[in-house]
């Protein structure tokens, strides 16, 4: 890839730079030492510079947590290269660490051989101690087996803001950006954009926008000096090839966001977007509040019920009703879904799973909400289920949603997860013009009026709404009558209600796409299983493996219910198959019994997603130790 | 309400369906059915705009015999229901219909927030002092001592006041009525959809059934004289089939009591003057209890304040005019964005 | 089976009644006729006289809709036999329909050739109307094939109550004691201990007891005159053998409540039973609210999540929490049993389950919250569950229940349905003292005390409970070390503690019997695999088609989850796979995923019982045609 | 709660845990936890006779730090769990304590209920007028016009007053305080935990990260004394850090005036004297607000009444001595059964 704002013409004339096809960084420190910042500009000049990427957020779960504890540590991963980069990096190359507490968190990540940056100003004996060491990391043998750099940040940051006129304290917090400039310095990041987004974040207070601005060029200029004195070294990760067009880096809560709105769109519906705060979901409700002037009504409810349910009062108004949680918030949605079901309105429920049971991990993530997305209703409620994969995959994932909603009259699960609504990648932007709407038509026309009257094709029913002159009708969660919607007890009625209402969701399944192999093809050895965002590791390691001639394919599935019709015969023509789950195999399960196939769950609960390698190990060991 | 008043020529019979009535014969569901269908054209809205709103409950079957909209929901969640309902089409006229159960056992927080919010519908609260769906066990305002099913020695949790706890979280049109009051209820009615905001209306209702003559004392021809006071704004607080009786405030007590006019050399004067805008007397007014005063029954809170789907779609209309054509693919490119 | 008070030598001497094996009569009148009261009689007397039986109340769902309409017709039907009588019956031999409506909506049951006993008097033109008829259906042909007994019942007991001083109204209400007097004497049951109980009920209005009273002479003198006449025929239904001791009739609702009453007095706790009523779930709540003089502590709380809430406090506190709902009241349920779940406490969650879905059928039956008791949590958390298959074994499931939740310190899902709760059937009372009890032990050390600290066998936590001194200590939805129980966002423990979860649930199977086969054994050509309230059809439908010589076995399975550790193997040395089911398939789901056994689903989802016809029909097809 | 007190030596330390405090440094969560560590000693109940039940929320993180018995159980629930917890063991001495997120958000619907049946514990509302541990929405006690990540211009959705809002419901005890009062708020806590039943309190807290100052009008030490009104049962209500002004009624309007003493000829006699037991005048003082009224500081409102644990208990007693030793063979042989 190549973008007019890489100047790799520009490049410093010192040492030529050594080059790697693909690198890991993890900054880590403090809540208050802004990780989440410094990794979010570093991420936008390394898309700037051409690289793919995919970054990994990883926030403490306290909102500010004391100074100097283990607990309050933040950190942000990305993992970026000439190739196609589809997770955050197995283990990091580089770990930034401005306190003793980072170190101690993520030293255990990095690959043996990396390097360990440190403050060393930040190891005053109480820090060291507040982060479980019982001596000084750096003295013992705890680093050895890494490269380690100490650097008196702390120090060299004072010594540029105070002059500047700014406390110890203001002066600080300049700290990331110090390490930015030599992390940008170190992978020849080009640093205007950060340094102009500086001064426009700091417009009111000066003083710090150049401190800030000092403190990234003295980080800088600390590299040019050191690798003159050979003490350290610079490298080169050339641009990817890729699609020509315009790109930018999205997170998965933006592209889920901005695609519930392109499918409200689409569909030519009012969005009335309806929530309840909970992590990781919050964003989404963030992004939605900010963007009225699309039309977009969002609706903070006082808790989970209120807010499913006013999205179906809202879809029972003509509007596309929405609604977003989490697991213990989705748990508490389902008897409403279960209206919305049977009732046949539609509706989106957005689940972004994190770590559970109850409580669990809110900051975690996790796939374990996929029990609960198909079977979690009572009585027989079978809603679609779609699964997104990846950042970028949630703008199509959330079009789709909202398209099979309004056509079929239903709620629609649309499974996100913490991994991949914090993370970024880079995206190529999509043009709403290539996009086919499917506007919605309401019913108008009083003549022989039902509002359980189907399509024949959808087995959808009539969507007429409140305003509408002579369609004045009433519905509820009573069975209805399969002709007239009024309420019925009749026995062979509730067969038919129950069967139709069944074969609406499973006809679902023609049209969908059919089933293809993101890697490999039939019969292989070993067929790996995914959903999600196991896509990234489970794709990189198959192909991975298969570059290195092993017999293996990777089926990833986005319709988790119904199933695309073709993926029982993709299945049953293959030798094992392999389901890695961040969960405890629950996608396995459904596949068994669906399909009969003695579908094998590789599982990991550890709120961290899968690492490339032990995909590759669990693969290998399966195919019979290995190439 | 104010969608905007229509001349049509509908009657009582145009808002109703062909659904059989199915409460039980006597239940005080039918008179307060009768008197809403007899309102229904006097308001003015096309039947198209309107909705009727419910959760579960006999009184929650109320959408199916009335020819508008409705949307027979779950139990205890109409107020957010109708909260989405507004918030996607503003011009619509709603009304929740809801039991003590639905509204004040398993509904309260929706109803708090729906009051809190303001919200622009009438919420129609049916009190039988019992649940009379699922067979007759206590709700959250049956009378302490109240044997059921699931309290054959009595109930012993103190019952909620559905106008003092409306009041409490800040409603700004709290009316009582009851079932037959076949005037009385239709004007509490026109007042509440007349209110800009949630029109919160008690409607102390008879289940035959379950919990026969829980407001004879009451409601009953012979005692209605003496048991309820008709509030009228600007007017003393006067009652009695005599209308010889009256309220008057103990500013000590910060307590009100009732006072014979006459008697002891009182006079209209010494009593206390209906202000709908006043929330301390209102809640002073919910309060009143039998058998040392009255029901008040009417309108006894009225004071407007913005509603919040007025204020959320404002917020809504002001970006769009703000941004008049604003596009997706504009958005898509909002922010850093690079091309290859 | 004899018993003191059948008095066969007392039948009077008149013509020798014939002998029948089995008898199925339906009650059916209008809502204020009194039709449960009159087949609750009827069960009481022939029980007494030695038969065995099965009853199904079929009520409307309105609470006393309109006099005259079709949706408040309520009947009450009884199968009762002089051999082992396990469904309430196919189809009636007998209709007794009290006024037009009933005939309409029952008449389809009644088996060709039947006998349908009108009361003419209630045949107005109002009320024929009112039933949908569009004309008078004793002079058309809808009666056709059947015998049709017409008589003006009405008319008769005004005769014989209005002497004694009743209104048109009031005499009219003991039309069902006419009716009840006439059945007693066709099936020559003692009337005795039902003239004893209107005595005692009416006590306080002494006419209206004598009116009923004479009504049920009076129809049982009709019978013997008519006989006499020769237009009428009576039947003997001989006693059936049965193992001794004490019986009573019980219902579901019955037996399960006092199953969980005796449950704590096993394991010597207290019982906090929190509920909101639902349809059919109230009557447990209703039963144990009567039974404070066994300690017994009910709640009925503000909705669901607050008995469920409530429960869990309760059982936090010491005591044992159980919480019942029907299917909307679960769904609501399912985030708190999730932190019941995570914080390992015991609670009974008792699902009587309805049709659905949404509000569904509430007076109906069905068994469609399977899935939701399997899978309806957010995040991998599953839980024992258990299943009763019919009134009486709702007792042993319920103190099953309470047992494990006890021993394993975890939620414990109990499932019975609308059927079950309401149907009654004849019960050898158990004696408590040949129950082994399983007694909690408190912890109470504060010796190197933690609240996560397992058992090696059974894995279940302490239970230490406030008040205890010296084990303070706090627990919580967050994940939990575990080793401490504090908070802990540790990757690998949350695996360890994912799968110790796991491990401890599963290990349950251990601790429950093993599967064994209610008719025939492995290796059939068909195995049809039940649950819940299928047992009784199942069984009857199996046992009769191999009494045919059809190579047909049934398992029936009371332990959804863990599954009985041997029901694996059972499955796969069999044939074909039948799964009978009152859902759309999910026991079959479950099997299929967990054995890869192609288990077919029988799916019928009307709101009513299986019929025995049916499923040996579906038997039939299915082994090649029948025999 | 009457747990029986017992001589026991325990100090503030005994109560803290060995777990680190996670709250962001400066929130008013520590000086809350400090002034409840510092009052158990003085409440004479044995540390394992005390529960402390949270919901979710960062004021709900409050009972890991408390070294008694403790449950962090979800999102708005914790007075359902704390209702079960009293019915399964009524000597226990339960404190809940909850944030207005978690208390009157999604809890609502529970607080009312509590307070309706007035289980017998502490109630304790760590009111910050946002979402802390969410990351800073608002919530059902923001201001209008607070701008927060839901609310990017500002909500629109009028505040609930908590103490108007328990008082509604029929509460019989209800307190407020504020974090800073180092003072004022063990006092508060002695007087609620005296009651029997429950003792709502309403604590005015800090968020530094995403409301700071948002109290400061109120709680900051130079402008407390105009700004607050420390009410004491039988003593007229007197505030001003002269002690110069006061609250009198104005009985035409039913609503409450400040006054200064001296100023007019206006003397202590013409103020109101606050009386606990009154549930108008409490209503009244929890709506006092700034700028023109100072906020009412200290118990409210004490009026007692049985508690429901007690009622329950007690009918469950008397079913259990009349029948003392009632099996359950003979349950399973109650009413008709037949020998073969
Ligand atoms: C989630 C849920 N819980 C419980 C029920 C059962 N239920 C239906 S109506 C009702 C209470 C009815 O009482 P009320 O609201 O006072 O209405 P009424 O029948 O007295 O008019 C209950 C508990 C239900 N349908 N759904
Ligand atoms: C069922 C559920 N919904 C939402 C959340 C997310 N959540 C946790 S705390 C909270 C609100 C916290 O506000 P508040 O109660 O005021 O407590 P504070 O953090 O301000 O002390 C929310 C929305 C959750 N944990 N569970
Ligand atoms: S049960 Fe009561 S409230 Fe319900 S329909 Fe019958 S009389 Fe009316
Ligand atoms: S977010 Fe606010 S309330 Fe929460 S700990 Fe931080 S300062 Fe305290
Ligand atoms: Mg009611
Ligand atoms: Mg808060």
């Amino acid at each position: 890839m190549s973008t007019p704002l890489l100047k790799e013409d520009q490049s410093r004339p010192s040492a030529p730079r050594e080059e790697r096809d693909s690198v890991v960084v993890r900054f880590a420190g403090d809540s208050g030492d802004g990780m989440q910042l410094t990794g979010s500009q570093f991420s936008q000049a390394t898309a700037l510079a051409g690289n793919d990427l995919a970054t990994f957020p990883d926030f403490p779960a306290e909102i500010r947590a004391p100074v100097g504890t283990t607990y309050g540590v933040s950190a942000f991963q990305i993992n970026f290269g000439a190739t196609s980069i589809e997770t955050s990096g197995d283990a990091p190359d580089v770990l930034v660490a401005l306190n003793p507490a980072a170190l101690a968190v993520n030293i255990k990540r990095l690959r043996k051989g990396g390097l360990v940056l440190l403050d060393s100003g930040s190891f005053t004996e109480r820090n060291i101690r507040q982060a479980g060491f019982s001596q000084d990391p750096r003295q013992d043998n705890s680093l050895g087996g890494y490269q380690v750099l100490e650097i008196d940040i702390s120090q060299r940051v004072l010594e540029v803001a105070r002059p500047l006129g700014l406390s110890q304290k203001d002066a600080l917090r300049c700290k990331n950006m110090w390490v930015l400039g030599l992390v940008y310095w170190m992978y020849d990041r080009e640093p205007q954009q950060t340094l102009d987004w500086l001064a426009a974040k700091f417009a009111k207070v000066p003083e710090v926008a150049e401190a800030n601005i000092a403190a990234l060029k003295a980080g800088h200029a600390y590299g040019e000096t050191m690798e003159l004195s050979g003490e350290m070294r610079g490298y080169r990760v050339p641009a990817r090839e890729v699609k020509p067009g315009a790109y930018r880096l999205i997170t998965g809560a933006q592209a889920l966001a901005w695609g519930l709105v392109a499918g409200c769109k689409l569909a030519e519906l009012r969005m009335t977007f309806c929530s309840y705060p909970i992590t990781p979901s919050s964003p989404l409700l963030h992004i939605l509040s900010g963007l009225k002037q699309y039309g977009v009504v969002t609706f903070q409810a006082e808790d989970e019920i209120a807010a499913a349910c006013a999205a179906i009062g809202a879809s029972y108004a003509g509007s596309m009703g929405i609604t977003a949680s989490s697991g213990p918030g989705l748990a508490l949605k389902t008897e409403a879904i279960g209206l919305a079901f049977g009732a046949e309105l539609p509706l989106v429920v957005v689940d972004t799973q994190r770590g559970g049971p109850s409580t669990g991990l809110p900051t975690k993530t996790e796939q374990s909400d996929l029990y609960l997305a198909v079977w979690g209703r009572n009585a027989d409620a079978p809603l679609p289920v779609i699964a997104s994969h990846g950042p970028g995959d949630c703008f199509e994932a959330a079009i789709e949603a909202v398209r099979l909603a309004a056509k079929y009259m239903t709620p629609v699960m649309l499974l996100s997860d913490g991994y991949i609504a914090n993370a970024a990648e880079p995206w190529l932007i999509p043009d709403m013009n290539d996009i086919a709407p499917f506007p919605v038509t309401f019913h108008t026309d009083p003549e022989d009026f039902s509002p359980f009257r189907r399509d024949q094709d959808t087995l959808a029913r009539n969507w007429a709404i409140p305003g509408t002159p002579g369609l004045e009708h009433r519905i509820g969660g009573i069975e209805r009558d399969y002709d007239t919607g009024h309420i019925s007890y009749e026995p062979a009625n509730h067969q038919k209600m129950t069967d139709v209402r069944a074969a609406k969701v499973n006809g679902i399944a023609n049209d969908i796409p059919e089933q293809s192999f993101t890697e490999g093809g039939p019969g292989a050895a070993l067929t790996v299983v995914g959903w999600g965002s196991t896509y990234g590791p489970i794709r990189q390691a198959v192909a991975a493996l298969r570059a290195e001639g092993e017999d293996v394919a990777h089926l990833h599935v986005r319709h988790i219910w119904p199933l695309p019709r073709n993926l029982g015969s993709l299945l049953e023509g293959t030798g094992r198959v392999l389901v890695p789950e961040m969960n405890s195999g629950q996608f396995a399960t459904l596949l068994r019994s669906q399909y009969l196939v003695p579908a094998e769950s590789l599982s990991k609960v550890t709120g961290q997603p899968f690492t490339i390698a032990e995909l590759k190990d669990a693969i290998r060991a399966r195919l019979g130790g290995g190439a | 309400m104010n969608v905007p008043k229509i001349d049509t020529k509908l009657t009582a019979k145009d808002f109703a369906t062909d659904q059989d009535v199915r409460w039980c014969p006597g239940c005080g569901d039918y008179a307060i059915l009768k008197a809403v269908q007899r309102t229904m054209p006097e308001i003015g809205v096309p039947k198209e705009n309107m909705v009727f709103i419910s959760g579960i409950g006999c009184a929650a079957r109320f959408p199916y015999y009335m020819n508008t909209y409705g949307f027979h929901t779950i139990h205890g969640r109409a107020p957010a229901f109708a909260t989405g309902l507004k918030l996607a089409n503003p011009e619509l006229d709603v009304w929740v219909v809801s039991g003590d159960g639905d509204a004040l056992s398993i509904g309260g927080n929706h109803l708090l927030h729906i009051l809190r919010r303001n919200v622009n519908l009438q919420f129609l609260l049916f009190n039988n002092e019992i649940y009379g769906l699922t067979k007759g066990q206590y709700s959250p305002t049956s009378r302490l001592g109240t044997r059921t099913p699931s309290t054959p020695q009595g109930s012993v949790d103190r019952p909620t006041n559905p106008c003092a706890f409306a009041l409490g979280t800040g409603a700004r049109f709290v009316g009582r009525s009851y079932d037959v009051g076949a005037k009385h209820l239709p004007e509490v009615l026109k007042r509440a959809h007349a209110h800009q905001g949630t029109g919160f209306v008690e409607i102390l209702q008879n289940c035959i059934v379950y919990n026969d003559g829980v407001f004879g004392h009451i409601t009953e021809k012979q005692v209605a004289g003496e048991a309820q006071l008709h509030v009228e704004n600007g007017e003393p607080l006067i009652y009695g089939k005599d209308k010889d009786k009256g309220i008057r405030l103990n500013p000590k007590t910060l307590t009100l009591e009732s006072v014979t006019l006459g008697r002891d050399g009182i006079t209209e004067d010494d009593l206390l003057v209906h202000d709908e805008t006043n929330p301390v007397l209102a809640t002073l007014l919910a309060q009143m209890e039998p058998p040392h005063m009255p029901v008040a029954m009417g309108v006894l809170y009225d004071s407007p304040a913005p509603t919040y789907e007025a204020a959320v779609t404002g917020q809504v209309q002001a970006a769009m005019e703000k941004k008049p054509n604003a596009t997706i693919n504009e958005l898509l490119h909002s922010g850093h964005t690079w091309t290859v």
